[in-house]
This record gives C-alpha cells, structure tokens and sequence, in this order.
C-alpha cells in the first residue's frame, strides 16, 4: 500500500519559500500569481494490507516525526 | 557471456563513447578480440580526456614537483607537503565545470564532496574549502541563476560537512556565458606516519566497498567532461548526480576512524568513472590485478547492468584494500557510522581487471592498457604571441573612476558569497575570508596554515607565459602577506578544445610561465587537475589555471591581517 | 564541573562546543554519541550546531527522536542546565522542551556572520554575568534561524523573561528578533548565534565566553 | 483558479530526504515501511479564469522556475 502525506504550514505560519516563489515569478514576469505556499509532499512504500491499520500508523507517523505540529497540518492519503 | 552485454558494437556506438576509429583499434589489439559493451563503456571513460589526461600528461610531466618539504607529489589522490612536528598538509584543487553549468547546485556540490574525498582518502581530516569561480557577463540571462545555484551548492555540502569554506575567488566575463568554471580546493591535515596511499597490495586481499549505493547517477558523467558542448547537451545528458553531504560527513568520521587502526593498505574514493577509475587505479599503482564481483556490488536501483555499475558515479563511495582479517572490524566502524560495507572482490596477479557477474565473467581487460597504454597525444600548438597593451585615456574624474572599478562586478564585494559558507566552524579560521589569504589555525598547534587561489585570466590570454607566472606569484604574495611561508600550490588548469593549436598554445605556455615561477620561488606543485574544452560552440573560454597555494606560519599569534588598525599609523607602499 | 556534549551523526559544531568548554571550564567534557541510553551524571549538557541527519525533513527533527534524547529531555527537564546553539537549538524546540520552532530563513540563503545581540535577561545561569543594555557580538551560522512562535507564545515568553537573547537588527526573519529562548524554569537555553565560537581574541571576541563563564559560576 | 503542483525526483536520481525519512522511522520503531520519497507540493493562486490558460501558464512556471527539469518530473492540477 501506498501513502501520500500532504504537509503544508498553517495558516498565520510565514512561508519564506512561498514568498520567494512568488517574488521570482513575478520578477520573471509571470503575472496573475496573487500567492504561492510551499509544503512537502512525502510518499511512503507500506507493506501493510489493511487500510484503518495503515491509517493508524501512518497518522501516528505523522505526528511523531513527518510533520511538525506546532507550525504544520498533514493529510493522509492511502491507495 | 551474458546477455547483458549483448550489445552490437557499431561504430556509431563507439563514436558515441568519444572514442575515435584509431582509439576502437587500440583497443581491439590490446584485447585480441572486440570488447563486449561494459568493456567498450570502461575503455571510454579511461581514455577520456578526464580520466586519461591524454592531450595533457606530456606537458605536465615538465612542472617542478620536487622540494626537500614534499612528501608526495602529483599522481596520488592528492599532493602532502610536511609542515612539520611530523604533521602534513594535503591539498588538491579539482573542476566541477560541466556538471555545474547544467545543475549549479548539485554540480558545484558534488564538486565539493569529490575534493574532499580525495583529501581524506590520504587520511587527513579536511580543515579548510576554497573555490575559484568564473561565470558569464552579469547582463546574461543564465549568469544570476548559475551564481546562486553554485554558491549555494557550494555552501550547503560543505556547511553540512562541517569544513569551513575559507575563501577563494569570483570573475565575470563574456567568455564564460556558455562554460562556467566551479574549482574546489581542499586542505587537509594528517600525521605523517598516517598517510594512505592508493596503490593496491597482496594478492588475495579483500577489495572492499563502502558509503553510498550505487545508482545509475552520472553514467558518462566523466565522458561528458571532456566531450565540446553543442547547444543541445543539456537535453541529452539528464543524469547529473545529486550529492548528500549527510553521508559523506558520516563518511570522513568512518574512515578516519578506520584509518587510526591497521587495517588498510590502499584506499580511492570512487569519483569520475567511479567503481572502474579506483579500481583500475588501484590496481595499476600495485601491478596487481583484481577480480569484482559485481552482484556484491551495494545497489539502489534494481536491474543494474554491469555496465551501468561501472560507469556510474554516484558519490559518496570509497573503495579499499584491506589486511586479511580485518573485514570484521572494518565492517563494525562502517555500521556503526549507518553506511554500506561490502566485500566486492579480491586482489590477483593476472595484471588484469575481471568482472564477474550472476557466475559470468562480463569483462577481462589488462590493466596496463587502461591506464599505462591508453593514448597520449602530443597535440600541435602556437604559443600566441603577447598581445599589445591597450592604451587606456586617463579619467578625468578620479572619484568617479575608483567608484566605477570597486563598484564593477570583477571588483565588488564579494561578502554576498561567503557570507553563505560556514567559514568559521571548526573554531580555527582566524583569518577570514575578505582578505588575502584566508588562515587556519592547525588544530591544537600555534602553527598555521595560510591559504590563496588566484588567477587573472586575462592576463593569461594576453600573454599565457607571464600569466601563468603571475597566478603562481599573486598566491605566493598573499601567503606571505598574512607572514605564512608559501611551500606549494596545486592548481586547476582551465582550458578550452585542445585539439586547436591555439587553445593548446595557451595551455602550454601558461604552464611554461607557472613552472618558472615554481622554480624561482621554490614553490612546486603537488596536485592538479585539467579540465579541457571549456567551449561553446567553437567558442572557448579564456585561459584559466587556477592555482591555490598553501604556506605555513609557525606561530599563529604572528598573523597579520588586511585592515587598517587605528588612526594616525602610517601607512607604507613597498614594492615596485 | 562535569559536561556533556551530544553528538548526532552529522554533528559538525561538537568538537568547537567541546574546546569551549574544556577552555572555560578546564574539564574535558564527556561526548554521548546519540545511539547511548544514558550517561554519567553531569552539570552541564550541551547540544551543539551542525546537520543532524543532514538536516532532512526538518532540521533537528530526527535527532529529537533518537534514543539518547529521551534521557537528555527527562534531565533536563529535572533542572540540569542545558544548552542547544543552533542545531541543538531545532532538536531542542523539535523535542518539546522550548516553545516555537525555526523556519528557512526569510531570504533563504544560510547566512555566516558576526551579529550583534542584546541580552534581554540576566536572570539565568547561562546570561548572568551579562549586562542588561550592553550589546554583545557572536557570529551565527545558519539556514534555519527563522524562529517562529504564535503571538500568545510570544508575548508570554517576552512577558516571562523566557527571551534570552535578541539580534540588534534582523539577521533571518525571526519573529520579534529572537535569537535566543529559555524554558519556564530558565535552566534551558536554545541560541541560534554560536557562544563557543568567540572565546578568544584570534577568533575575532570573547563575547561568547561569559555564557560557558556564568554557567561555571552558578555550578561552581 | 488554484493550481497544486507535485515536484518529484525523477527515478533513479539520489532521494537523501527519503532515505533518511526510512531511516528515522526505522530507528523510531515503525515497521513495515519500505521507501520512502520526499517531493515538493505548491499551491499557487492564479487570478487567471480560463484552465487552457492557466495550465500553459503554470506549466512554463514549472520549467523555467518550481522544477529542475534536469533531475524533477512536476504535475500540475488545477481547481
Ligand atoms: N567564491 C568565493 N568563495 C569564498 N570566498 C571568496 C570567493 N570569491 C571571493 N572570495 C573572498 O573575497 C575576498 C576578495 O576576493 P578577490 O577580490 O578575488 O581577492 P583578491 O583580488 O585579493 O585575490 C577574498 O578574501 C576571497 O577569499
């Protein structure tokens, strides 16, 4: 099974990539980009069968090191 | 054999391999037979111009190498000089042109990890990075996009090493828009009685394999080196490889703690042609043969053909010989330090390098025809003539003038760029970088080590003699400007296609200048790299052997620095 | 007094935090490499800078969770002075133990330099032989410095007298130019600038002395 | 418009981020998790309306600036 893990900083963090990605385009003069953020996306290779397990370890992955919660949200998705 | 390498070899395969009718012949007679495809890939990358030095190696034997302080000179991974109490300074400068233009940051990178993989293969621990950059004009479109990506790829491996980055140099100019030069230069110290050398030992010894796996990064990486760029090469070539500082600080702090035992005899980090260069390498220094088994080989990536774990250059790899016994151990410090240990072959007395696969032999080629016997070319040449000075009108308006020369880009501060390297960790920079040379304290000593690299490359396309004699001479200044004594340089000659009289005219008349120099100064050279056709459509760069010097200062607290000290000192111009 | 330095694989800082302290204190410190469990009982414990784990997925995130940082956390938190510069500052945070966390810096290039701090508290053992007013320099080294908190932390930390060091002018982004935090019972301190790398003149000050110095002088 | 853009590494390009994801969770006790890979997720926010647009837009955006090409595959969804 695979899991895709979206992280992405809450809302109110400042994004100091975003707001680079968003200065470089429109330096470059690509227009009509009223904002940008940047989070990580991160696949894992799971060699558990069962969804509501994998979901379970996967979350508890996510708080304990993918993600940082003081300053992060997750979302999880399996297949 | 295998179908692995059941490929055809046609000429146009072979064309595409860089090697030329003549060279296939060679290799056919050295072999008695055709070469199967993973031989005709490890033919190619020997006798690349990178590996090979095949236009150079006539013209490099010439240099003054020799001084009672030299311990060893060019040939191993890099040059040791003694600085006394029975320590040794070892050093080398080594290009990242190519890889660097098409990745900036993953090229200058992995440029920095490969010098200093070939420091602490010696058995030093790396103490300072220097690098000598040159980009384009500041107005071309690729310039700000390539300054950023290098310095920051340049900064970020080796700020993650923990090797600070202590200095170097930046020009501009129209001639590199298509060629950047990213030079890396590595100083590092060792005891003397703890030196390692490459040439392999003893016939049934293990050849081990540590580090990183092996991917398929960079395969022809090294022919690509060597090889003119035409427009498309960015296209054609994706496989640039992608450096991981992380696991080669994990790997110097494994080594050296190897190394502090008994147990290797000969040890090669794996860099341009990686498994093949070191081993074949290895091998020849010995008059050994050595047997691999390539399914030991640590893999990342599945279905790896034997040809593609040849060739590959992923980094972060060292390969050794080890004392009969001690894998054991060995293998319990690689651990430990969470990197791959594997025993991959062993030591022969065949003279031969033989690949053996899934029970196969896949390659068995004589190791004196890939290195010893490759070709060497004495390319035709014209030394240009000096060209005329220019007669320059005075400027009317000297305020303005001095403003537009700092303001300008070969003469602006370059705090933007060091400001991004770590240039103070280890605790012992005590001269840092806006200076002349930058100097570092050798760790728990009152000794020092002081360090430059200069090159003015239009000095060297006026006149490559006195160009040549003038980079030699700026870094001995700025040695003894700080009160180091200048003991020997290493250098990274920059050059464009060979093949033009011209171009080798430059090469060989700025290297007649830097060996004079060497001479009267009793300066020599201990290391080096060559990096030829720097050229863009038939369009070369302007000559450029960056040299990096290192002098010692036997008492640190003597140091002198750039910066005026209080009001009212006088001030003082000597000199001529 | 008995220290103790933590090295992470791709501790780069732990050898210089280690001369510091040796230099101030004139004891070698004990180094824990981070697969230990425990260690011997110590006065002092310090987490020096470097690229932890390369500095992947987050700066000082895998460190916080290797084995040895559960007994320097239980430690610490049982009041042994402890101090995180720079790296040890994102394992620190990464852990729980201080408030906030550190972000790219805004400009996102590392930055290397001598900066200027003022010390916003003297009511520590790691800022007492400080003054209050009088600005220090200690250079920093670092890509991650952005310390960010939300503004109930901030305003309880600067409130509290958790806020150990500020930067004189703004060196990376950080909110309210923090450059350094205490915890709560101020026996914990986190610094991005690098104390250990300017104790001497040849190293361009000795500003960075005096922390390693009141630490000496509260433990004796 | 928002566009989510994923930047991956091409196969067979060195993932040290996800190698040492699979390392840190190995050592932190979690099992059974085979690979892992590290990407980059970016939302943009266009004031562009038509999708043909935006997309050749945010396409150009993605090779000249949000991916290498040299060692990253991108793909952009729009919403
Ligand atoms: N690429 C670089 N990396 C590190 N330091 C650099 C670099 N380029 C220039 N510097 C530093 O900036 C200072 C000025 O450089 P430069 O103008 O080339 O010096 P000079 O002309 O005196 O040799 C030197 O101290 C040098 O070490």
């Amino acid at each position: 099974m695979k899991a895709r893990i979206h992280v992405t900083l809450k809302n109110g963090v400042l994004d100091p990539q975003g707001k680079a990605i968003e200065h470089a385009l429109s330096n470059m003069g690509f227009g009509g980009v009223d904002g940008a953020r940047q989070g990580k996306y991160i696949e894992l290779d799971l060699n558990e069968t069962d969804k509501t397990k994998a979901e379970a370890a996967v979350d508890e992955m996510c708080r304990k090191l993918i993600a940082n919660t003081v300053i992060e949200n997750y979302s999880i998705e399996l297949e | 054999m295998t179908n692995v390498n059941d490929v055809k070899i046609t000429p146009e395969l072979v064309k595409e391999h860089g090697l030329t009718v003549e060279e296939y012949e060679r290799i056919k007679g050295a072999l008695g037979r055709e070469p199967n495809i993973t031989e005709l890939g490890i033919y190619s990358v020997m006798w690349s111009e990178h590996c090979s030095y095949k236009s150079s190696r006539v013209h490099l034997k010439k240099l003054p190498t020799k001084a009672p302080w030299v311990i060893c000179g060019p040939g191993e991974n890099a040059g040791v000089i003694d600085i006394g109490d029975g320590q040794a300074a070892i050093f080398k400068m080594e290009s990242h042109n190519h890889p660097s233009y098409i990745e900036p940051y993953q090229g200058a990178a992995t440029g920095v990890g490969g010098i200093l993989r070939d420091v602490f293969t010696m058995g030093a621990r790396p103490v300072a990075n220097m690098n000598a950059l040159r980009f384009g004009e500041p107005s071309h479109p690729k310039t700000r996009h390539l300054v950023s990506g290098v310095v920051a790829g340049i900064g970020g491996y080796g700020n993650c090493v923990g090797v600070p980055t202590v200095g170097g140099e930046t020009n501009f100019d129209p001639s590199y828009n298509g060629n950047i030069l990213v030079n890396a230069m590595t100083v590092g110290i060792a005891d003397q009685d703890k030196i390692f050398y490459s040439a392999a030992a003893g016939v049934g010894n293990p050849v081990v394999y540590v580090g990183s796996k092996t991917g398929r990064d960079g395969i022809h990486g090294a022919t690509m080196a060597s090889a003119e760029f035409t427009e498309d090469s960015e296209e054609k070539r994706p496989t640039v490889q992608v450096g991981d500082p992380f696991t080669e600080k994990l790997l110097i702090e494994a080594c050296l703690e190897l190394m502090a035992t008994d147990a290797i005899i000969a040890i090669q980090d794996m860099g341009a042609a990686g498994l093949t260069s070191s081993s074949v390498e290895m091998a020849s220094k010995g008059g050994v043969g050595f047997e691999l088994n390539l399914d030991n080989v640590p893999q990342r990536e599945e279905n790896m053909t034997p040809y593609e774990m040849c060739l590959s250059e992923s980094q972060e790899r060292m390969l050794m010989v080890l004392k009969p016994g001690r894998e054991a151990m060995a293998k319990a410090i690689f651990e430990k330090w969470e990197l791959d240990f594997a025993v991959i072959g062993e030591i022969t007395d065949t003279g031969k390098l033989t690949l053996t696969f899934k029970g196969e032999t896949v390659g068995d080629m004589p190791i004196d025809s890939l290195v010893e016997d490759a070709p060497q070319y004495e390319r035709p040449y014209n030394i240009p003539p000096k060209r005329e000075t220019a007669t320059v009108p005075a400027p009317t308006d000297l305020n303005k003038a001095v403003l537009d020369l700092i303001g300008g880009p070969n003469l602006s501060s370059r705090r933007w760029i060091w400001e991004q390297y770590d240039h103070m960790v280890m605790g012992d920079t005590i001269a840092r970088p806006g200076g002349d040379a930058a100097v570092v304290r050798v760790h728990g000593t009152p000794k020092a080590l002081a360090i430059s690299t200069d090159v003015t490359p239009r000095y060297c396309y006026a006149d490559p003699h006195e160009g040549g004699k003038q980079a030699v001479a700026e870094t001995w200044r700025n040695i003894t400007a700080t009160g180091g004594l200048p003991l020997a340089i290493t250098n990274c000659l920059n050059f464009g296609n060979p093949e033009r009289p011209d171009i080798m005219g430059q090469f060989v008349g700025c290297l007649e200048g830097m060996g004079e120099a060497c001479i009267a100064l009793d300066y020599p050279i201990i290391s080096g790299n060559v990096s030829l056709y720097n050229e863009t459509n038939g369009s070369g760069i302007l000559p450029t052997p960056a040299i990096g010097g290192v002098g010692v200062m036997k008492d640190s607290s003597k140091i002198a620095t750039v910066s005026f000290k209080e009001a009212g000192d006088t001030i003082l111009l000597i000199g001529e | 007094m008995k220290s103790a330095v933590i090295v992470f694989p791709g501790s780069n800082c732990d050898r210089d935090m280690a001369v510091a302290i040796e230099k101030v204190t004139g004891a070698k410190p004990l180094m824990v490499w981070h697969q230990e469990t425990d260690f011997d009982k110590v006065d002092f414990i310090a987490l020096p800078g470097g690229f932890s784990y390369g500095d992947y997925l987050r700066c000082g995130a895998m460190s916080a969770r290797s084995t040895i940082m559960k007994e320097v956390v239980k430690r610490a938190e049982a009041g042994t002075p402890t101090l995180g510069v720079c790296n040890g500052f994102q394992v620190l945070t990464e852990a729980g133990v201080l408030p906030g966390a550190l972000m790219r810096n805004a400009n996102l290039h590392f930055v290397c330099r001598d900066v200027e701090l003022s010390v916003e508290t003297t009511d520590s053992i790691f800022t007492k032989s400080y003054t209050v007013g009088s600005p220090i320099t200690v250079p920093v080294a670092h890509h991650d410095g952005n310390y960010f908190a939300d503004s109930d932390t901030l305003d309880r930390l600067e409130g509290e007298g958790q806020v150990a060091f500020k930067y004189a002018a703004d060196v990376n982004g950080a909110q309210r130019r923090i450059a350094g935090v205490l915890n709560k019972k101020k026996n914990i301190l986190g610094m991005m600038p690098h104390p250990e790398r300017m104790i001497e003149p040849a190293l361009g000050g000795s500003d960075g002395r005096l922390l390693f110095q009141s630490v000496l002088e509260s433990i004796g």
